[in-house]
């Protein structure tokens, strides 16, 4: 157990690499045993987990360059725990849903190379580190856009690329700036996750270096106006890579924020929380009406995406435990259900190589289970109780709610445009009658894809009926977060303000 | 005296043979006047006390490069006047003017600010500058040394190479380079 | 007790599950029998719970514990008291009956075991609503119906009407249910918990101003349940639906969920009067408001559906003004006799293939004796009539408006009343009297099969009967809720009920008078207030062109415009400018030597520019 | 007295012609001639900056100089060479296969 999440780090790696010589026509196979192996390994993980220690498990470290004090150090805790496992699981769904037969086994392979980097970034406590595999995690993605996507598939690839780049270098130059200046307080080079969290900082550099790392993570996550290259993406992106990057990769920017920017950055946390709290606002009301403007039905999900990570700031930024959790929650129901909303699209797009819904119409009439499938999803995603979208979404208002009650009634129309753009898509492409001919035969789903929907209906319900095993451990990481913040903020006002909204009653 | 003397004729003497040189059409005056402007130069040198190197600079320069030069005119037809076609005479004279007057500016600021005070220096006594040289260039600088060494063999080897090779094919394959050239 | 309790919740949910296995499967009969015998086991357990609460005893269960996360910790839990328990019977009562009537209904229905999987669905979802012990239960049971009234009024979903009703209702819903959201967060960030007892033992600490919220919030919540102005457009919308469904759904169950929930927070409302009062007038006003447009109306279902509304706002009125027992008492008979109402439509509606202009009936009680008895008794009922069960409950509603001082309100219940009176009456006589307009248009009316009207009699029986159930009713529910203390005096009260009889008989006079003579004449649909009315004040319209266009075409804007036109160009734009620069930079390259010797002189005089006029701060 | 500067001032002086040679010339061989210009300027502020500081390595670094412009007139001269023969002509002019 001691070197467990150095093998979930590089298992998919040396796998990949020996999924050179696997031969084509069990490449899928073996990418799905690998997959699942991997899961195993991550379930293994969370069965060894001390749900009740708050601090970080099953750390290994090793220096790698030691003037500078970079390292291999990578731990886990609840906050990552969950995303380490949601990355595995999307990985194998996606695999089990993949029917691409073009070049099946680079195909393969990238995926599982992404799949390293995924869990390199949740796992990584020294930042050089998650950098690297932050960096990392675009080049596979990339040729899976660039090479397996539809007509404008190098268009959107380099424009995804370019873009969240453009913001990780200025992470660089915040995490450069941040190591120097360890070292100028310290005398120690370190570039470790739990030592920068000892360092107060003075408030105005603080401000310099959240807005270096705000803004690669706005870009990742994406934030608006920075959310332009995502539909593109999406829209070009092959089944699996939308899969993956719906489910995990955007969860990768609200990750670094929980991870770097409220423990590292208390004061400046709380003084920029507003603004960006409005801007996450606008961006959960625009981009729902964005989505409802839509005719193709892969834009709308991807729009809902960006809603969604709207609310999933919102409970970032509320800075207390019911807000941080509800949103690590949310982000993992996120995943689960974005993922399965975008495999569902791959599936009928597979049947009829188009994604307008003008084209469709009375799918439900030619394939029943498969609507009731896409009904399920779809009410996840709106975040009806007892399916898995709505305990986050409810956390998260919930935890804003005590920052400020305005903008929770505004964040909160999210949940009705939701509901709007969501229930006319399937309005328009499974109810009514068949009007398109070519819609008369389709196929209902078949047995490959029942089997990578199956698992994510039914977390969609178990999660949402018991989410308790998943809360339980977030929130002890959260709460100890959350107390290191109200120590180290510089203010007095600040210290009062975590204080506040973390007490019933304000305070009293 | 003697110095300031030697100094400005030797300037003077220095930028006239090197505005011929510039300016010139005749590519054998020009060359003429590179290898007058390699000797003044050398008169600096033997002024600052570095004989060693003014030696150096006339039997480099004057001997083995004007040599070089002059054989290499051989090719060419150097009777005629060069003809060059010169455009954007403007911009021409003004980043030549440019240059000129900030690169002086440079180097005379210190005339009209805090001038650097000459430390003359107290050279070894008896011991003559070839000798210092020597003791330098073959210690502190030996590895320089060496691969400056290796680096004229080189030169000098690709040199005849390029030059002698073709010289054979050249003569009787004349026409197919050009065409060659043309499709490069 | 827990086992009953279980047996009472999960009973309908188990049905619902397995059936929709065979969801996709042909017409199954033993379907509808398997869901109904599990609804009617879960009456059963309620009843066998009533019982057991009756003796003035509680049941109180955790189940396990569901969302925890900072200081918040909400649990399934379940409570049984006397307001649950008169819930729990009410719906499952109702529920058995609608669902052995829709095995008659449906039989035709190629999607008919779907249709069973979601009404227990449906049964499940509202269940959990009356029987959670705290508030974010109630909100799973809350979504829950919205979900099952989404599946069940869009359930013809090839029709585009009814998948359109069906999301008006659940986007209608939705808007509302973040009011009780909101209420939900101010609640847990004032007490620190949702669970009933401690939110309600600790309210009266707070700040007045912070109740005042909590009641404005949860209201708005209630209104979209309960379809209250501005709200209300989707219940007649929602008539696409089977009529079972409306019966169930749309006229005894979800509708009142709001009204639950106001006399469960009935100790909230105590707290501020003047809130109370609010209510109470928008639900006057909707009385009088939705009354108005079934006056008119030609719809069959969509009648009885405004109708709802109007009662819905009597329901209103009693439990804002704070007789709480009386609006469940009104609830509750509302519940038997609408339901029967609807039930007994949707026998007319088989008899004349789904026709349901009731100008084009006519005479059908030869041909349906049985259901036009039901049918009356309904209206009777409705009208409020001694000795049928709405007279009882209604008539306390306008005491009670009364007794408060309320007198305007009074009035229009009052008027209300004439006016249920009347269109009951209408729709009674258009339907079931007068010319037989239906043999002209070639319709072929038929009774429907016996069961389906044996089914139908308990709820008739109830129509009658269940008012005199009121004073133990009154004692058994005041056990919980704040009891109303009437301070009139008795001949006032006497003279009111005289009144208010003598304005519902004089109603329904009027409409036998007047459709035995033929009706009004066809002139009067060119009244400025006929059009008013039969557009339902226009509303609807407001709604599609005031609200829905506008988003539709500033979704579009956002989209094509700002999106798409500012948002992305200017990200391209950046891009287009480095690209740009690398285009013009590239004719610098032009591969003239001399040229490029240029350049680099150029570059070299910049930076001795650079290298004289910039001084770095030392 | 002849001071640092003077050399300095004169090393620019040359310089600065090489630099117009280097810009005016069109013809290769004078374009060399240019750039042996530039160097030499180079080694004079070398030597006479040493010369004045006392330190040997100027005259090291002038003596490096002119060892690679040995060598490069010997490289450059035999590419010229072959250029010539290649097109018939040293004029810069008809050097452009760089274009971009």
């Amino acid at each position: 157990m001691d070197h467990i999440l150095s093998l979930i780090i590089f298992f998919p790696l040396i796998a990949g690499i020996f999924g050179f010589l696997v031969n084509k026509e069990s490449i899928r196979a073996y990418g799905i045993t690998v997959a699942f192996i991997e899961f195993t390994i991550t379930i293994a993980l969370w069965i060894a987990f001390d749900g009740n220690e708050a601090g970080f498990q099953f750390v290994e470290h090793a220096t790698l360059i030691s003037s500078f004090g970079v390292s291999y150090h990578v731990g886990v805790d609840g906050i990552s725990l969950f995303l380490v496992i949601l990355s595995t699981f999307m990985t194998m769904v996606a695999l089990i849903g993949l029917n691409i037969e073009k070049d099946a086994k680079n195909l393969i392979i990238s995926i599982l190379y992404l799949e390293m980097t995924m869990v390199g970034v949740f796992l990584s406590l020294d930042v050089i580190l998650f950098y690297l595999f932050w960096e990392f995690s675009l080049v596979p993605m990339l040729y899976i856009i660039g090479a397996w996507g539809s007509d404008r598939r190098i268009y959107a690839a380099i424009k995804f690329f370019l873009y969240t780049f453009a913001g990780s270098v200025l992470m660089l130059v915040g995490i450069l700036y941040m190591g120097y200046i360890y070292h100028a307080t310290t005398g120690v080079w370190s570039f470790s996750i739990p030592d920068w969290e000892l360092l107060i900082l003075p408030i105005s550099t603080q401000f310099w270096l959240f807005g270096a790392f705000f803004l690669a993570f706005a870009i990742k996550v994406p934030m608006f106006p920075f959310h332009t290259w995502l539909p593109y993406a999406h829209g070009q992106a092959p089944t699996v890579g939308s899969v993956i990057l719906a489910a995990v990769l955007l969860k990768m920017g609200t990750y670094g924020m929980v991870r770097f920017l409220l423990p590292l950055f208390p004061d400046a946390t709380i003084y920029f929380l507003i603004p960006i709290a409005i801007v996450a606002i606008v961006m959960v009301i625009y981009t729902a009406m964005v989505a409802y403007a839509q005719k193709d039905m892969k834009q709308v999900i991807a729009y809902s995406s960006i809603s969604h990570m709207g609310i999933i700031i919102l409970g970032i930024f509320a800075i207390n435990a019911e807000g941080i959790t509800g949103s690590i929650f949310l982000m993992i129901s996120h995943g689960i259900v974005s993922g399965g909303l975008f495999m569902l699209v791959g599936m009928i797009y597979d049947r009829r190589h188009t994604k307008l819904m003008s084209e469709f119409g009375g799918l439900a009439i030619s394939m029943p289970t498969f609507a009731t499938i896409y009904g399920i999803m779809l009410m996840a995603s709106v975040g009806l109780p007892l399916t898995v979208g709505f305990v986050g979404e409810f956390l998260s208002l919930m935890g804003f709610y005590k920052v400020n009650w305005i903008m929770t009634l505004f964040a909160g129309t999210g949940i009705i445009l939701g509901a709007v753009y969501m229930l006319t898509l399937y309005k328009r492409s499974f109810f009514g009658e068949i009007t398109n001919d070519k819609n008369r035969g389709l196929k209902d789903i078949n047995g490959r894809e029942l089997a990578a929907m199956i698992p994510l209906v039914a977390l969609v319900v178990i999660l949402g009926i018991y989410p308790k095993p998943i809360l339980d451990p977030i929130d002890t990481s959260v709460k100890k977060m959350i107390v290191l913040m109200q120590k180290k903020s510089v203010l007095p006002e600040n210290k009062e303000f975590i204080i506040k909204v973390n007490s019933i009653r304000g305070g009293e | 005296m003697f110095e300031v003397i030697a100094f400005y004729t030797f300037s003077i003497l220095t930028i006239l043979m090197f505005g011929i040189v510039v300016l010139s059409k005749n590519a054998l005056y020009a060359m003429s006047a590179l290898a007058g402007g390699m000797i003044f130069i050398s008169g600096f040198f033997f002024l600052l006390g570095a004989e060693f190197l003014g030696v150096v600079q006339i039997v480099v320069y004057s001997g083995a490069v004007m040599a070089l030069y002059a054989f290499g005119m051989m090719f060419f037809d150097t009777t005629r006047d060069v003809k060059e076609n010169i455009q954007y005479k403007k911009i021409l004279y003004t980043l030549s003017v440019l240059s000129a007057v900030l690169i002086v500016i440079i180097m005379s600021a210190p005339l009209f600010s805090a001038n650097i005070e000459a430390i003359y220096p107290s050279m070894v006594e008896g011991v003559g500058n070839t000798q210092m040289v020597g003791l330098v260039l073959f210690t502190k600088y030996l590895i320089p040394f060496e691969l400056a060494a290796v680096m004229l063999l080189v030169a000098m080897i690709s040199g005849i190479l390029l030059v002698s090779k073709r010289m054979e094919m050249n003569l009787t394959e004349e026409d197919n380079y050009e065409e060659k050239g043309e499709i490069i | 007790m827990e086992t009953y309790l279980y047996i009472a919740l999960f009973a309908p949910i188990v049905g619902s599950l397995i059936t929709a296995l065979f969801a996709q499967m042909p017409k199954k009969i033993c379907v509808g029998i398997f869901t109904s015998t599990l609804i009617f086991i879960s009456f059963i357990s309620s009843m066998i719970l009533l019982n057991y609460v009756d003796e003035d005893q509680i049941v109180h269960v955790k189940l396990m514990d569901w969302i925890s996360a900072g200081n918040l910790s909400i649990p399934f839990g379940f409570v049984v008291d006397q307001v649950s328990v008169i819930m729990m019977v009410t719906v499952t009562l109702v529920s058995t009956v609608v669902h052995i009537y829709s095995i008659g209904y449906m039989d035709h229905d190629e999607s008919f075991n779907r249709f069973f999987s979601w009404l227990s669905a449906f049964v499940f979802s509202m269940m959990i609503l009356v029987m959670s012990d705290n508030f974010v239960g109630l909100f799973i049971g809350w979504e829950g119906v919205g979900l099952c009234s989404w599946g069940l009024i869009g359930f013809w979903y090839k029709k585009h009407s009814a998948s359109w009703a069906a999301n008006e209702a659940f986007i209608m819903n939705r808007i509302a249910d973040l009011g009780m959201l909101m209420g939900l967060f101010l609640i847990y960030w004032n007490i620190g918990s949702l669970q009933y007892d401690i939110v309600f033992a600790q309210i009266v600490n707070l700040d007045i101003n912070v109740v005042t919220w909590i009641g404005i919030f949860l209201f708005i919540g209630a209104m979209g349940k309960s379809a209250q102005f501005p709200l209300h457009t989707w219940l007649a919308d929602a008539m696409e639906g089977p009529t079972p469904v409306s019966a169930l759904i749309h006229a005894a169950t979800m509708v009142t969920a709001g009204v639950y929930l106001i006399v469960r927070a009935g100790e909230i409302y105590t707290l501020i009067p003047d809130v109370g009062l609010f209510i109470a007038s928008l639900g006057a006003f909707v009385a009088v408001f939705a009354a108005s447009m079934a006056l008119v109306n030609r719809d069959l279902k969509r009648i009885i559906a405004y109708s709802t509304l109007s009662q819905l706002g009597y329901m209103f009125v009693a439990a804002g003004l704070g007789a709480y027992w009386i609006a469940l008492f009104h609830l509750m008979t509302h519940a038997f006799f609408k339901s029967l109402l609807f039930l007994g439509a949707g026998n007319v509606m088989h008899a004349m293939d789904d026709e349901l202009d009731i100008k084009k009936m006519g005479g059908l009680y030869s041909a349906m004796k049985p259901t036009a008895i039901l049918m009356s008794i309904a209206s009777v009922a409705l009208a409020g009539i001694y000795p049928l069960a709405g007279f009882f409950s209604k008539d306390k509603i306008l005491e009670v408006a009364f007794n408060n001082g309320s007198y305007f309100l009074w009035f229009a219940l009052f008027i209300g009343a004439g006016m249920t009176a009347f269109y009951s009456f209408r729709l009674v006589m258009l339907v079931f009297f007068g010319e037989k307009v239906h043999k002209k248009l070639g319709f072929n009316p038929h009774e429907a099969k016996p069961f389906v009207i044996y089914a139908l009699t308990p709820l008739a029986l109830l129509a009658i009967v269940a008012g005199f159930f009121e004073q133990s009713f009154h004692e058994f529910t005041t056990q919980l809720l704040v009891n109303y203390e009437f301070t009139l005096d008795h001949s006032i009260a006497l003279i009111l009920i005289f009144a208010t009889s003598a304005v519902a008989i004089s109603g329904i006079a009027f409409a036998v008078y007047k459709y035995k003579r033929g009706g009004f004449s066809e002139k009067i649909e060119e009244w400025g207030v006929y059009k008013l009315l039969i557009n339902q004040y226009y509303i609807p319209k407001l709604y599609k062109d005031g609200i829905m266009k506008p988003f539709t075409s500033f979704s579009k804007f956002l989209w094509l415009n700002i999106d798409n036109m500012i948002v992305d160009k200017t990200v391209d734009m950046i891009a287009g400018a480095i690209y740009g620069t690398g285009e013009k930079a590239r004719k610098m390259q032009s591969g003239n030597l001399s040229s490029m010797l240029r350049w680099m002189v150029a570059g070299i005089i910049i930076l001795l520019a650079l290298a004289i006029f910039y001084r770095p701060m030392v | 007295m002849i001071g640092l500067t003077h050399y300095l001032v004169l090393s620019a002086i040359l310089f600065a012609i090489g630099l117009v040679g280097v810009m005016k010339r069109k013809n290769l061989l004078m374009l060399f001639f240019s750039t042996e210009i530039l160097l030499n300027a180079v080694n004079i502020g070398f030597v006479a900056i040493g010369h004045y500081y006392g330190d040997l390595s100027g005259q090291m670094f002038a003596f490096f100089i002119i060892a690679v412009a040995a060598s490069e007139i010997a490289v450059g001269l035999g590419l010229l060479v072959l250029w010539y023969k290649k097109t018939g002509s040293t004029d810069l002019d008809s050097l452009s296969m760089m274009k971009g």
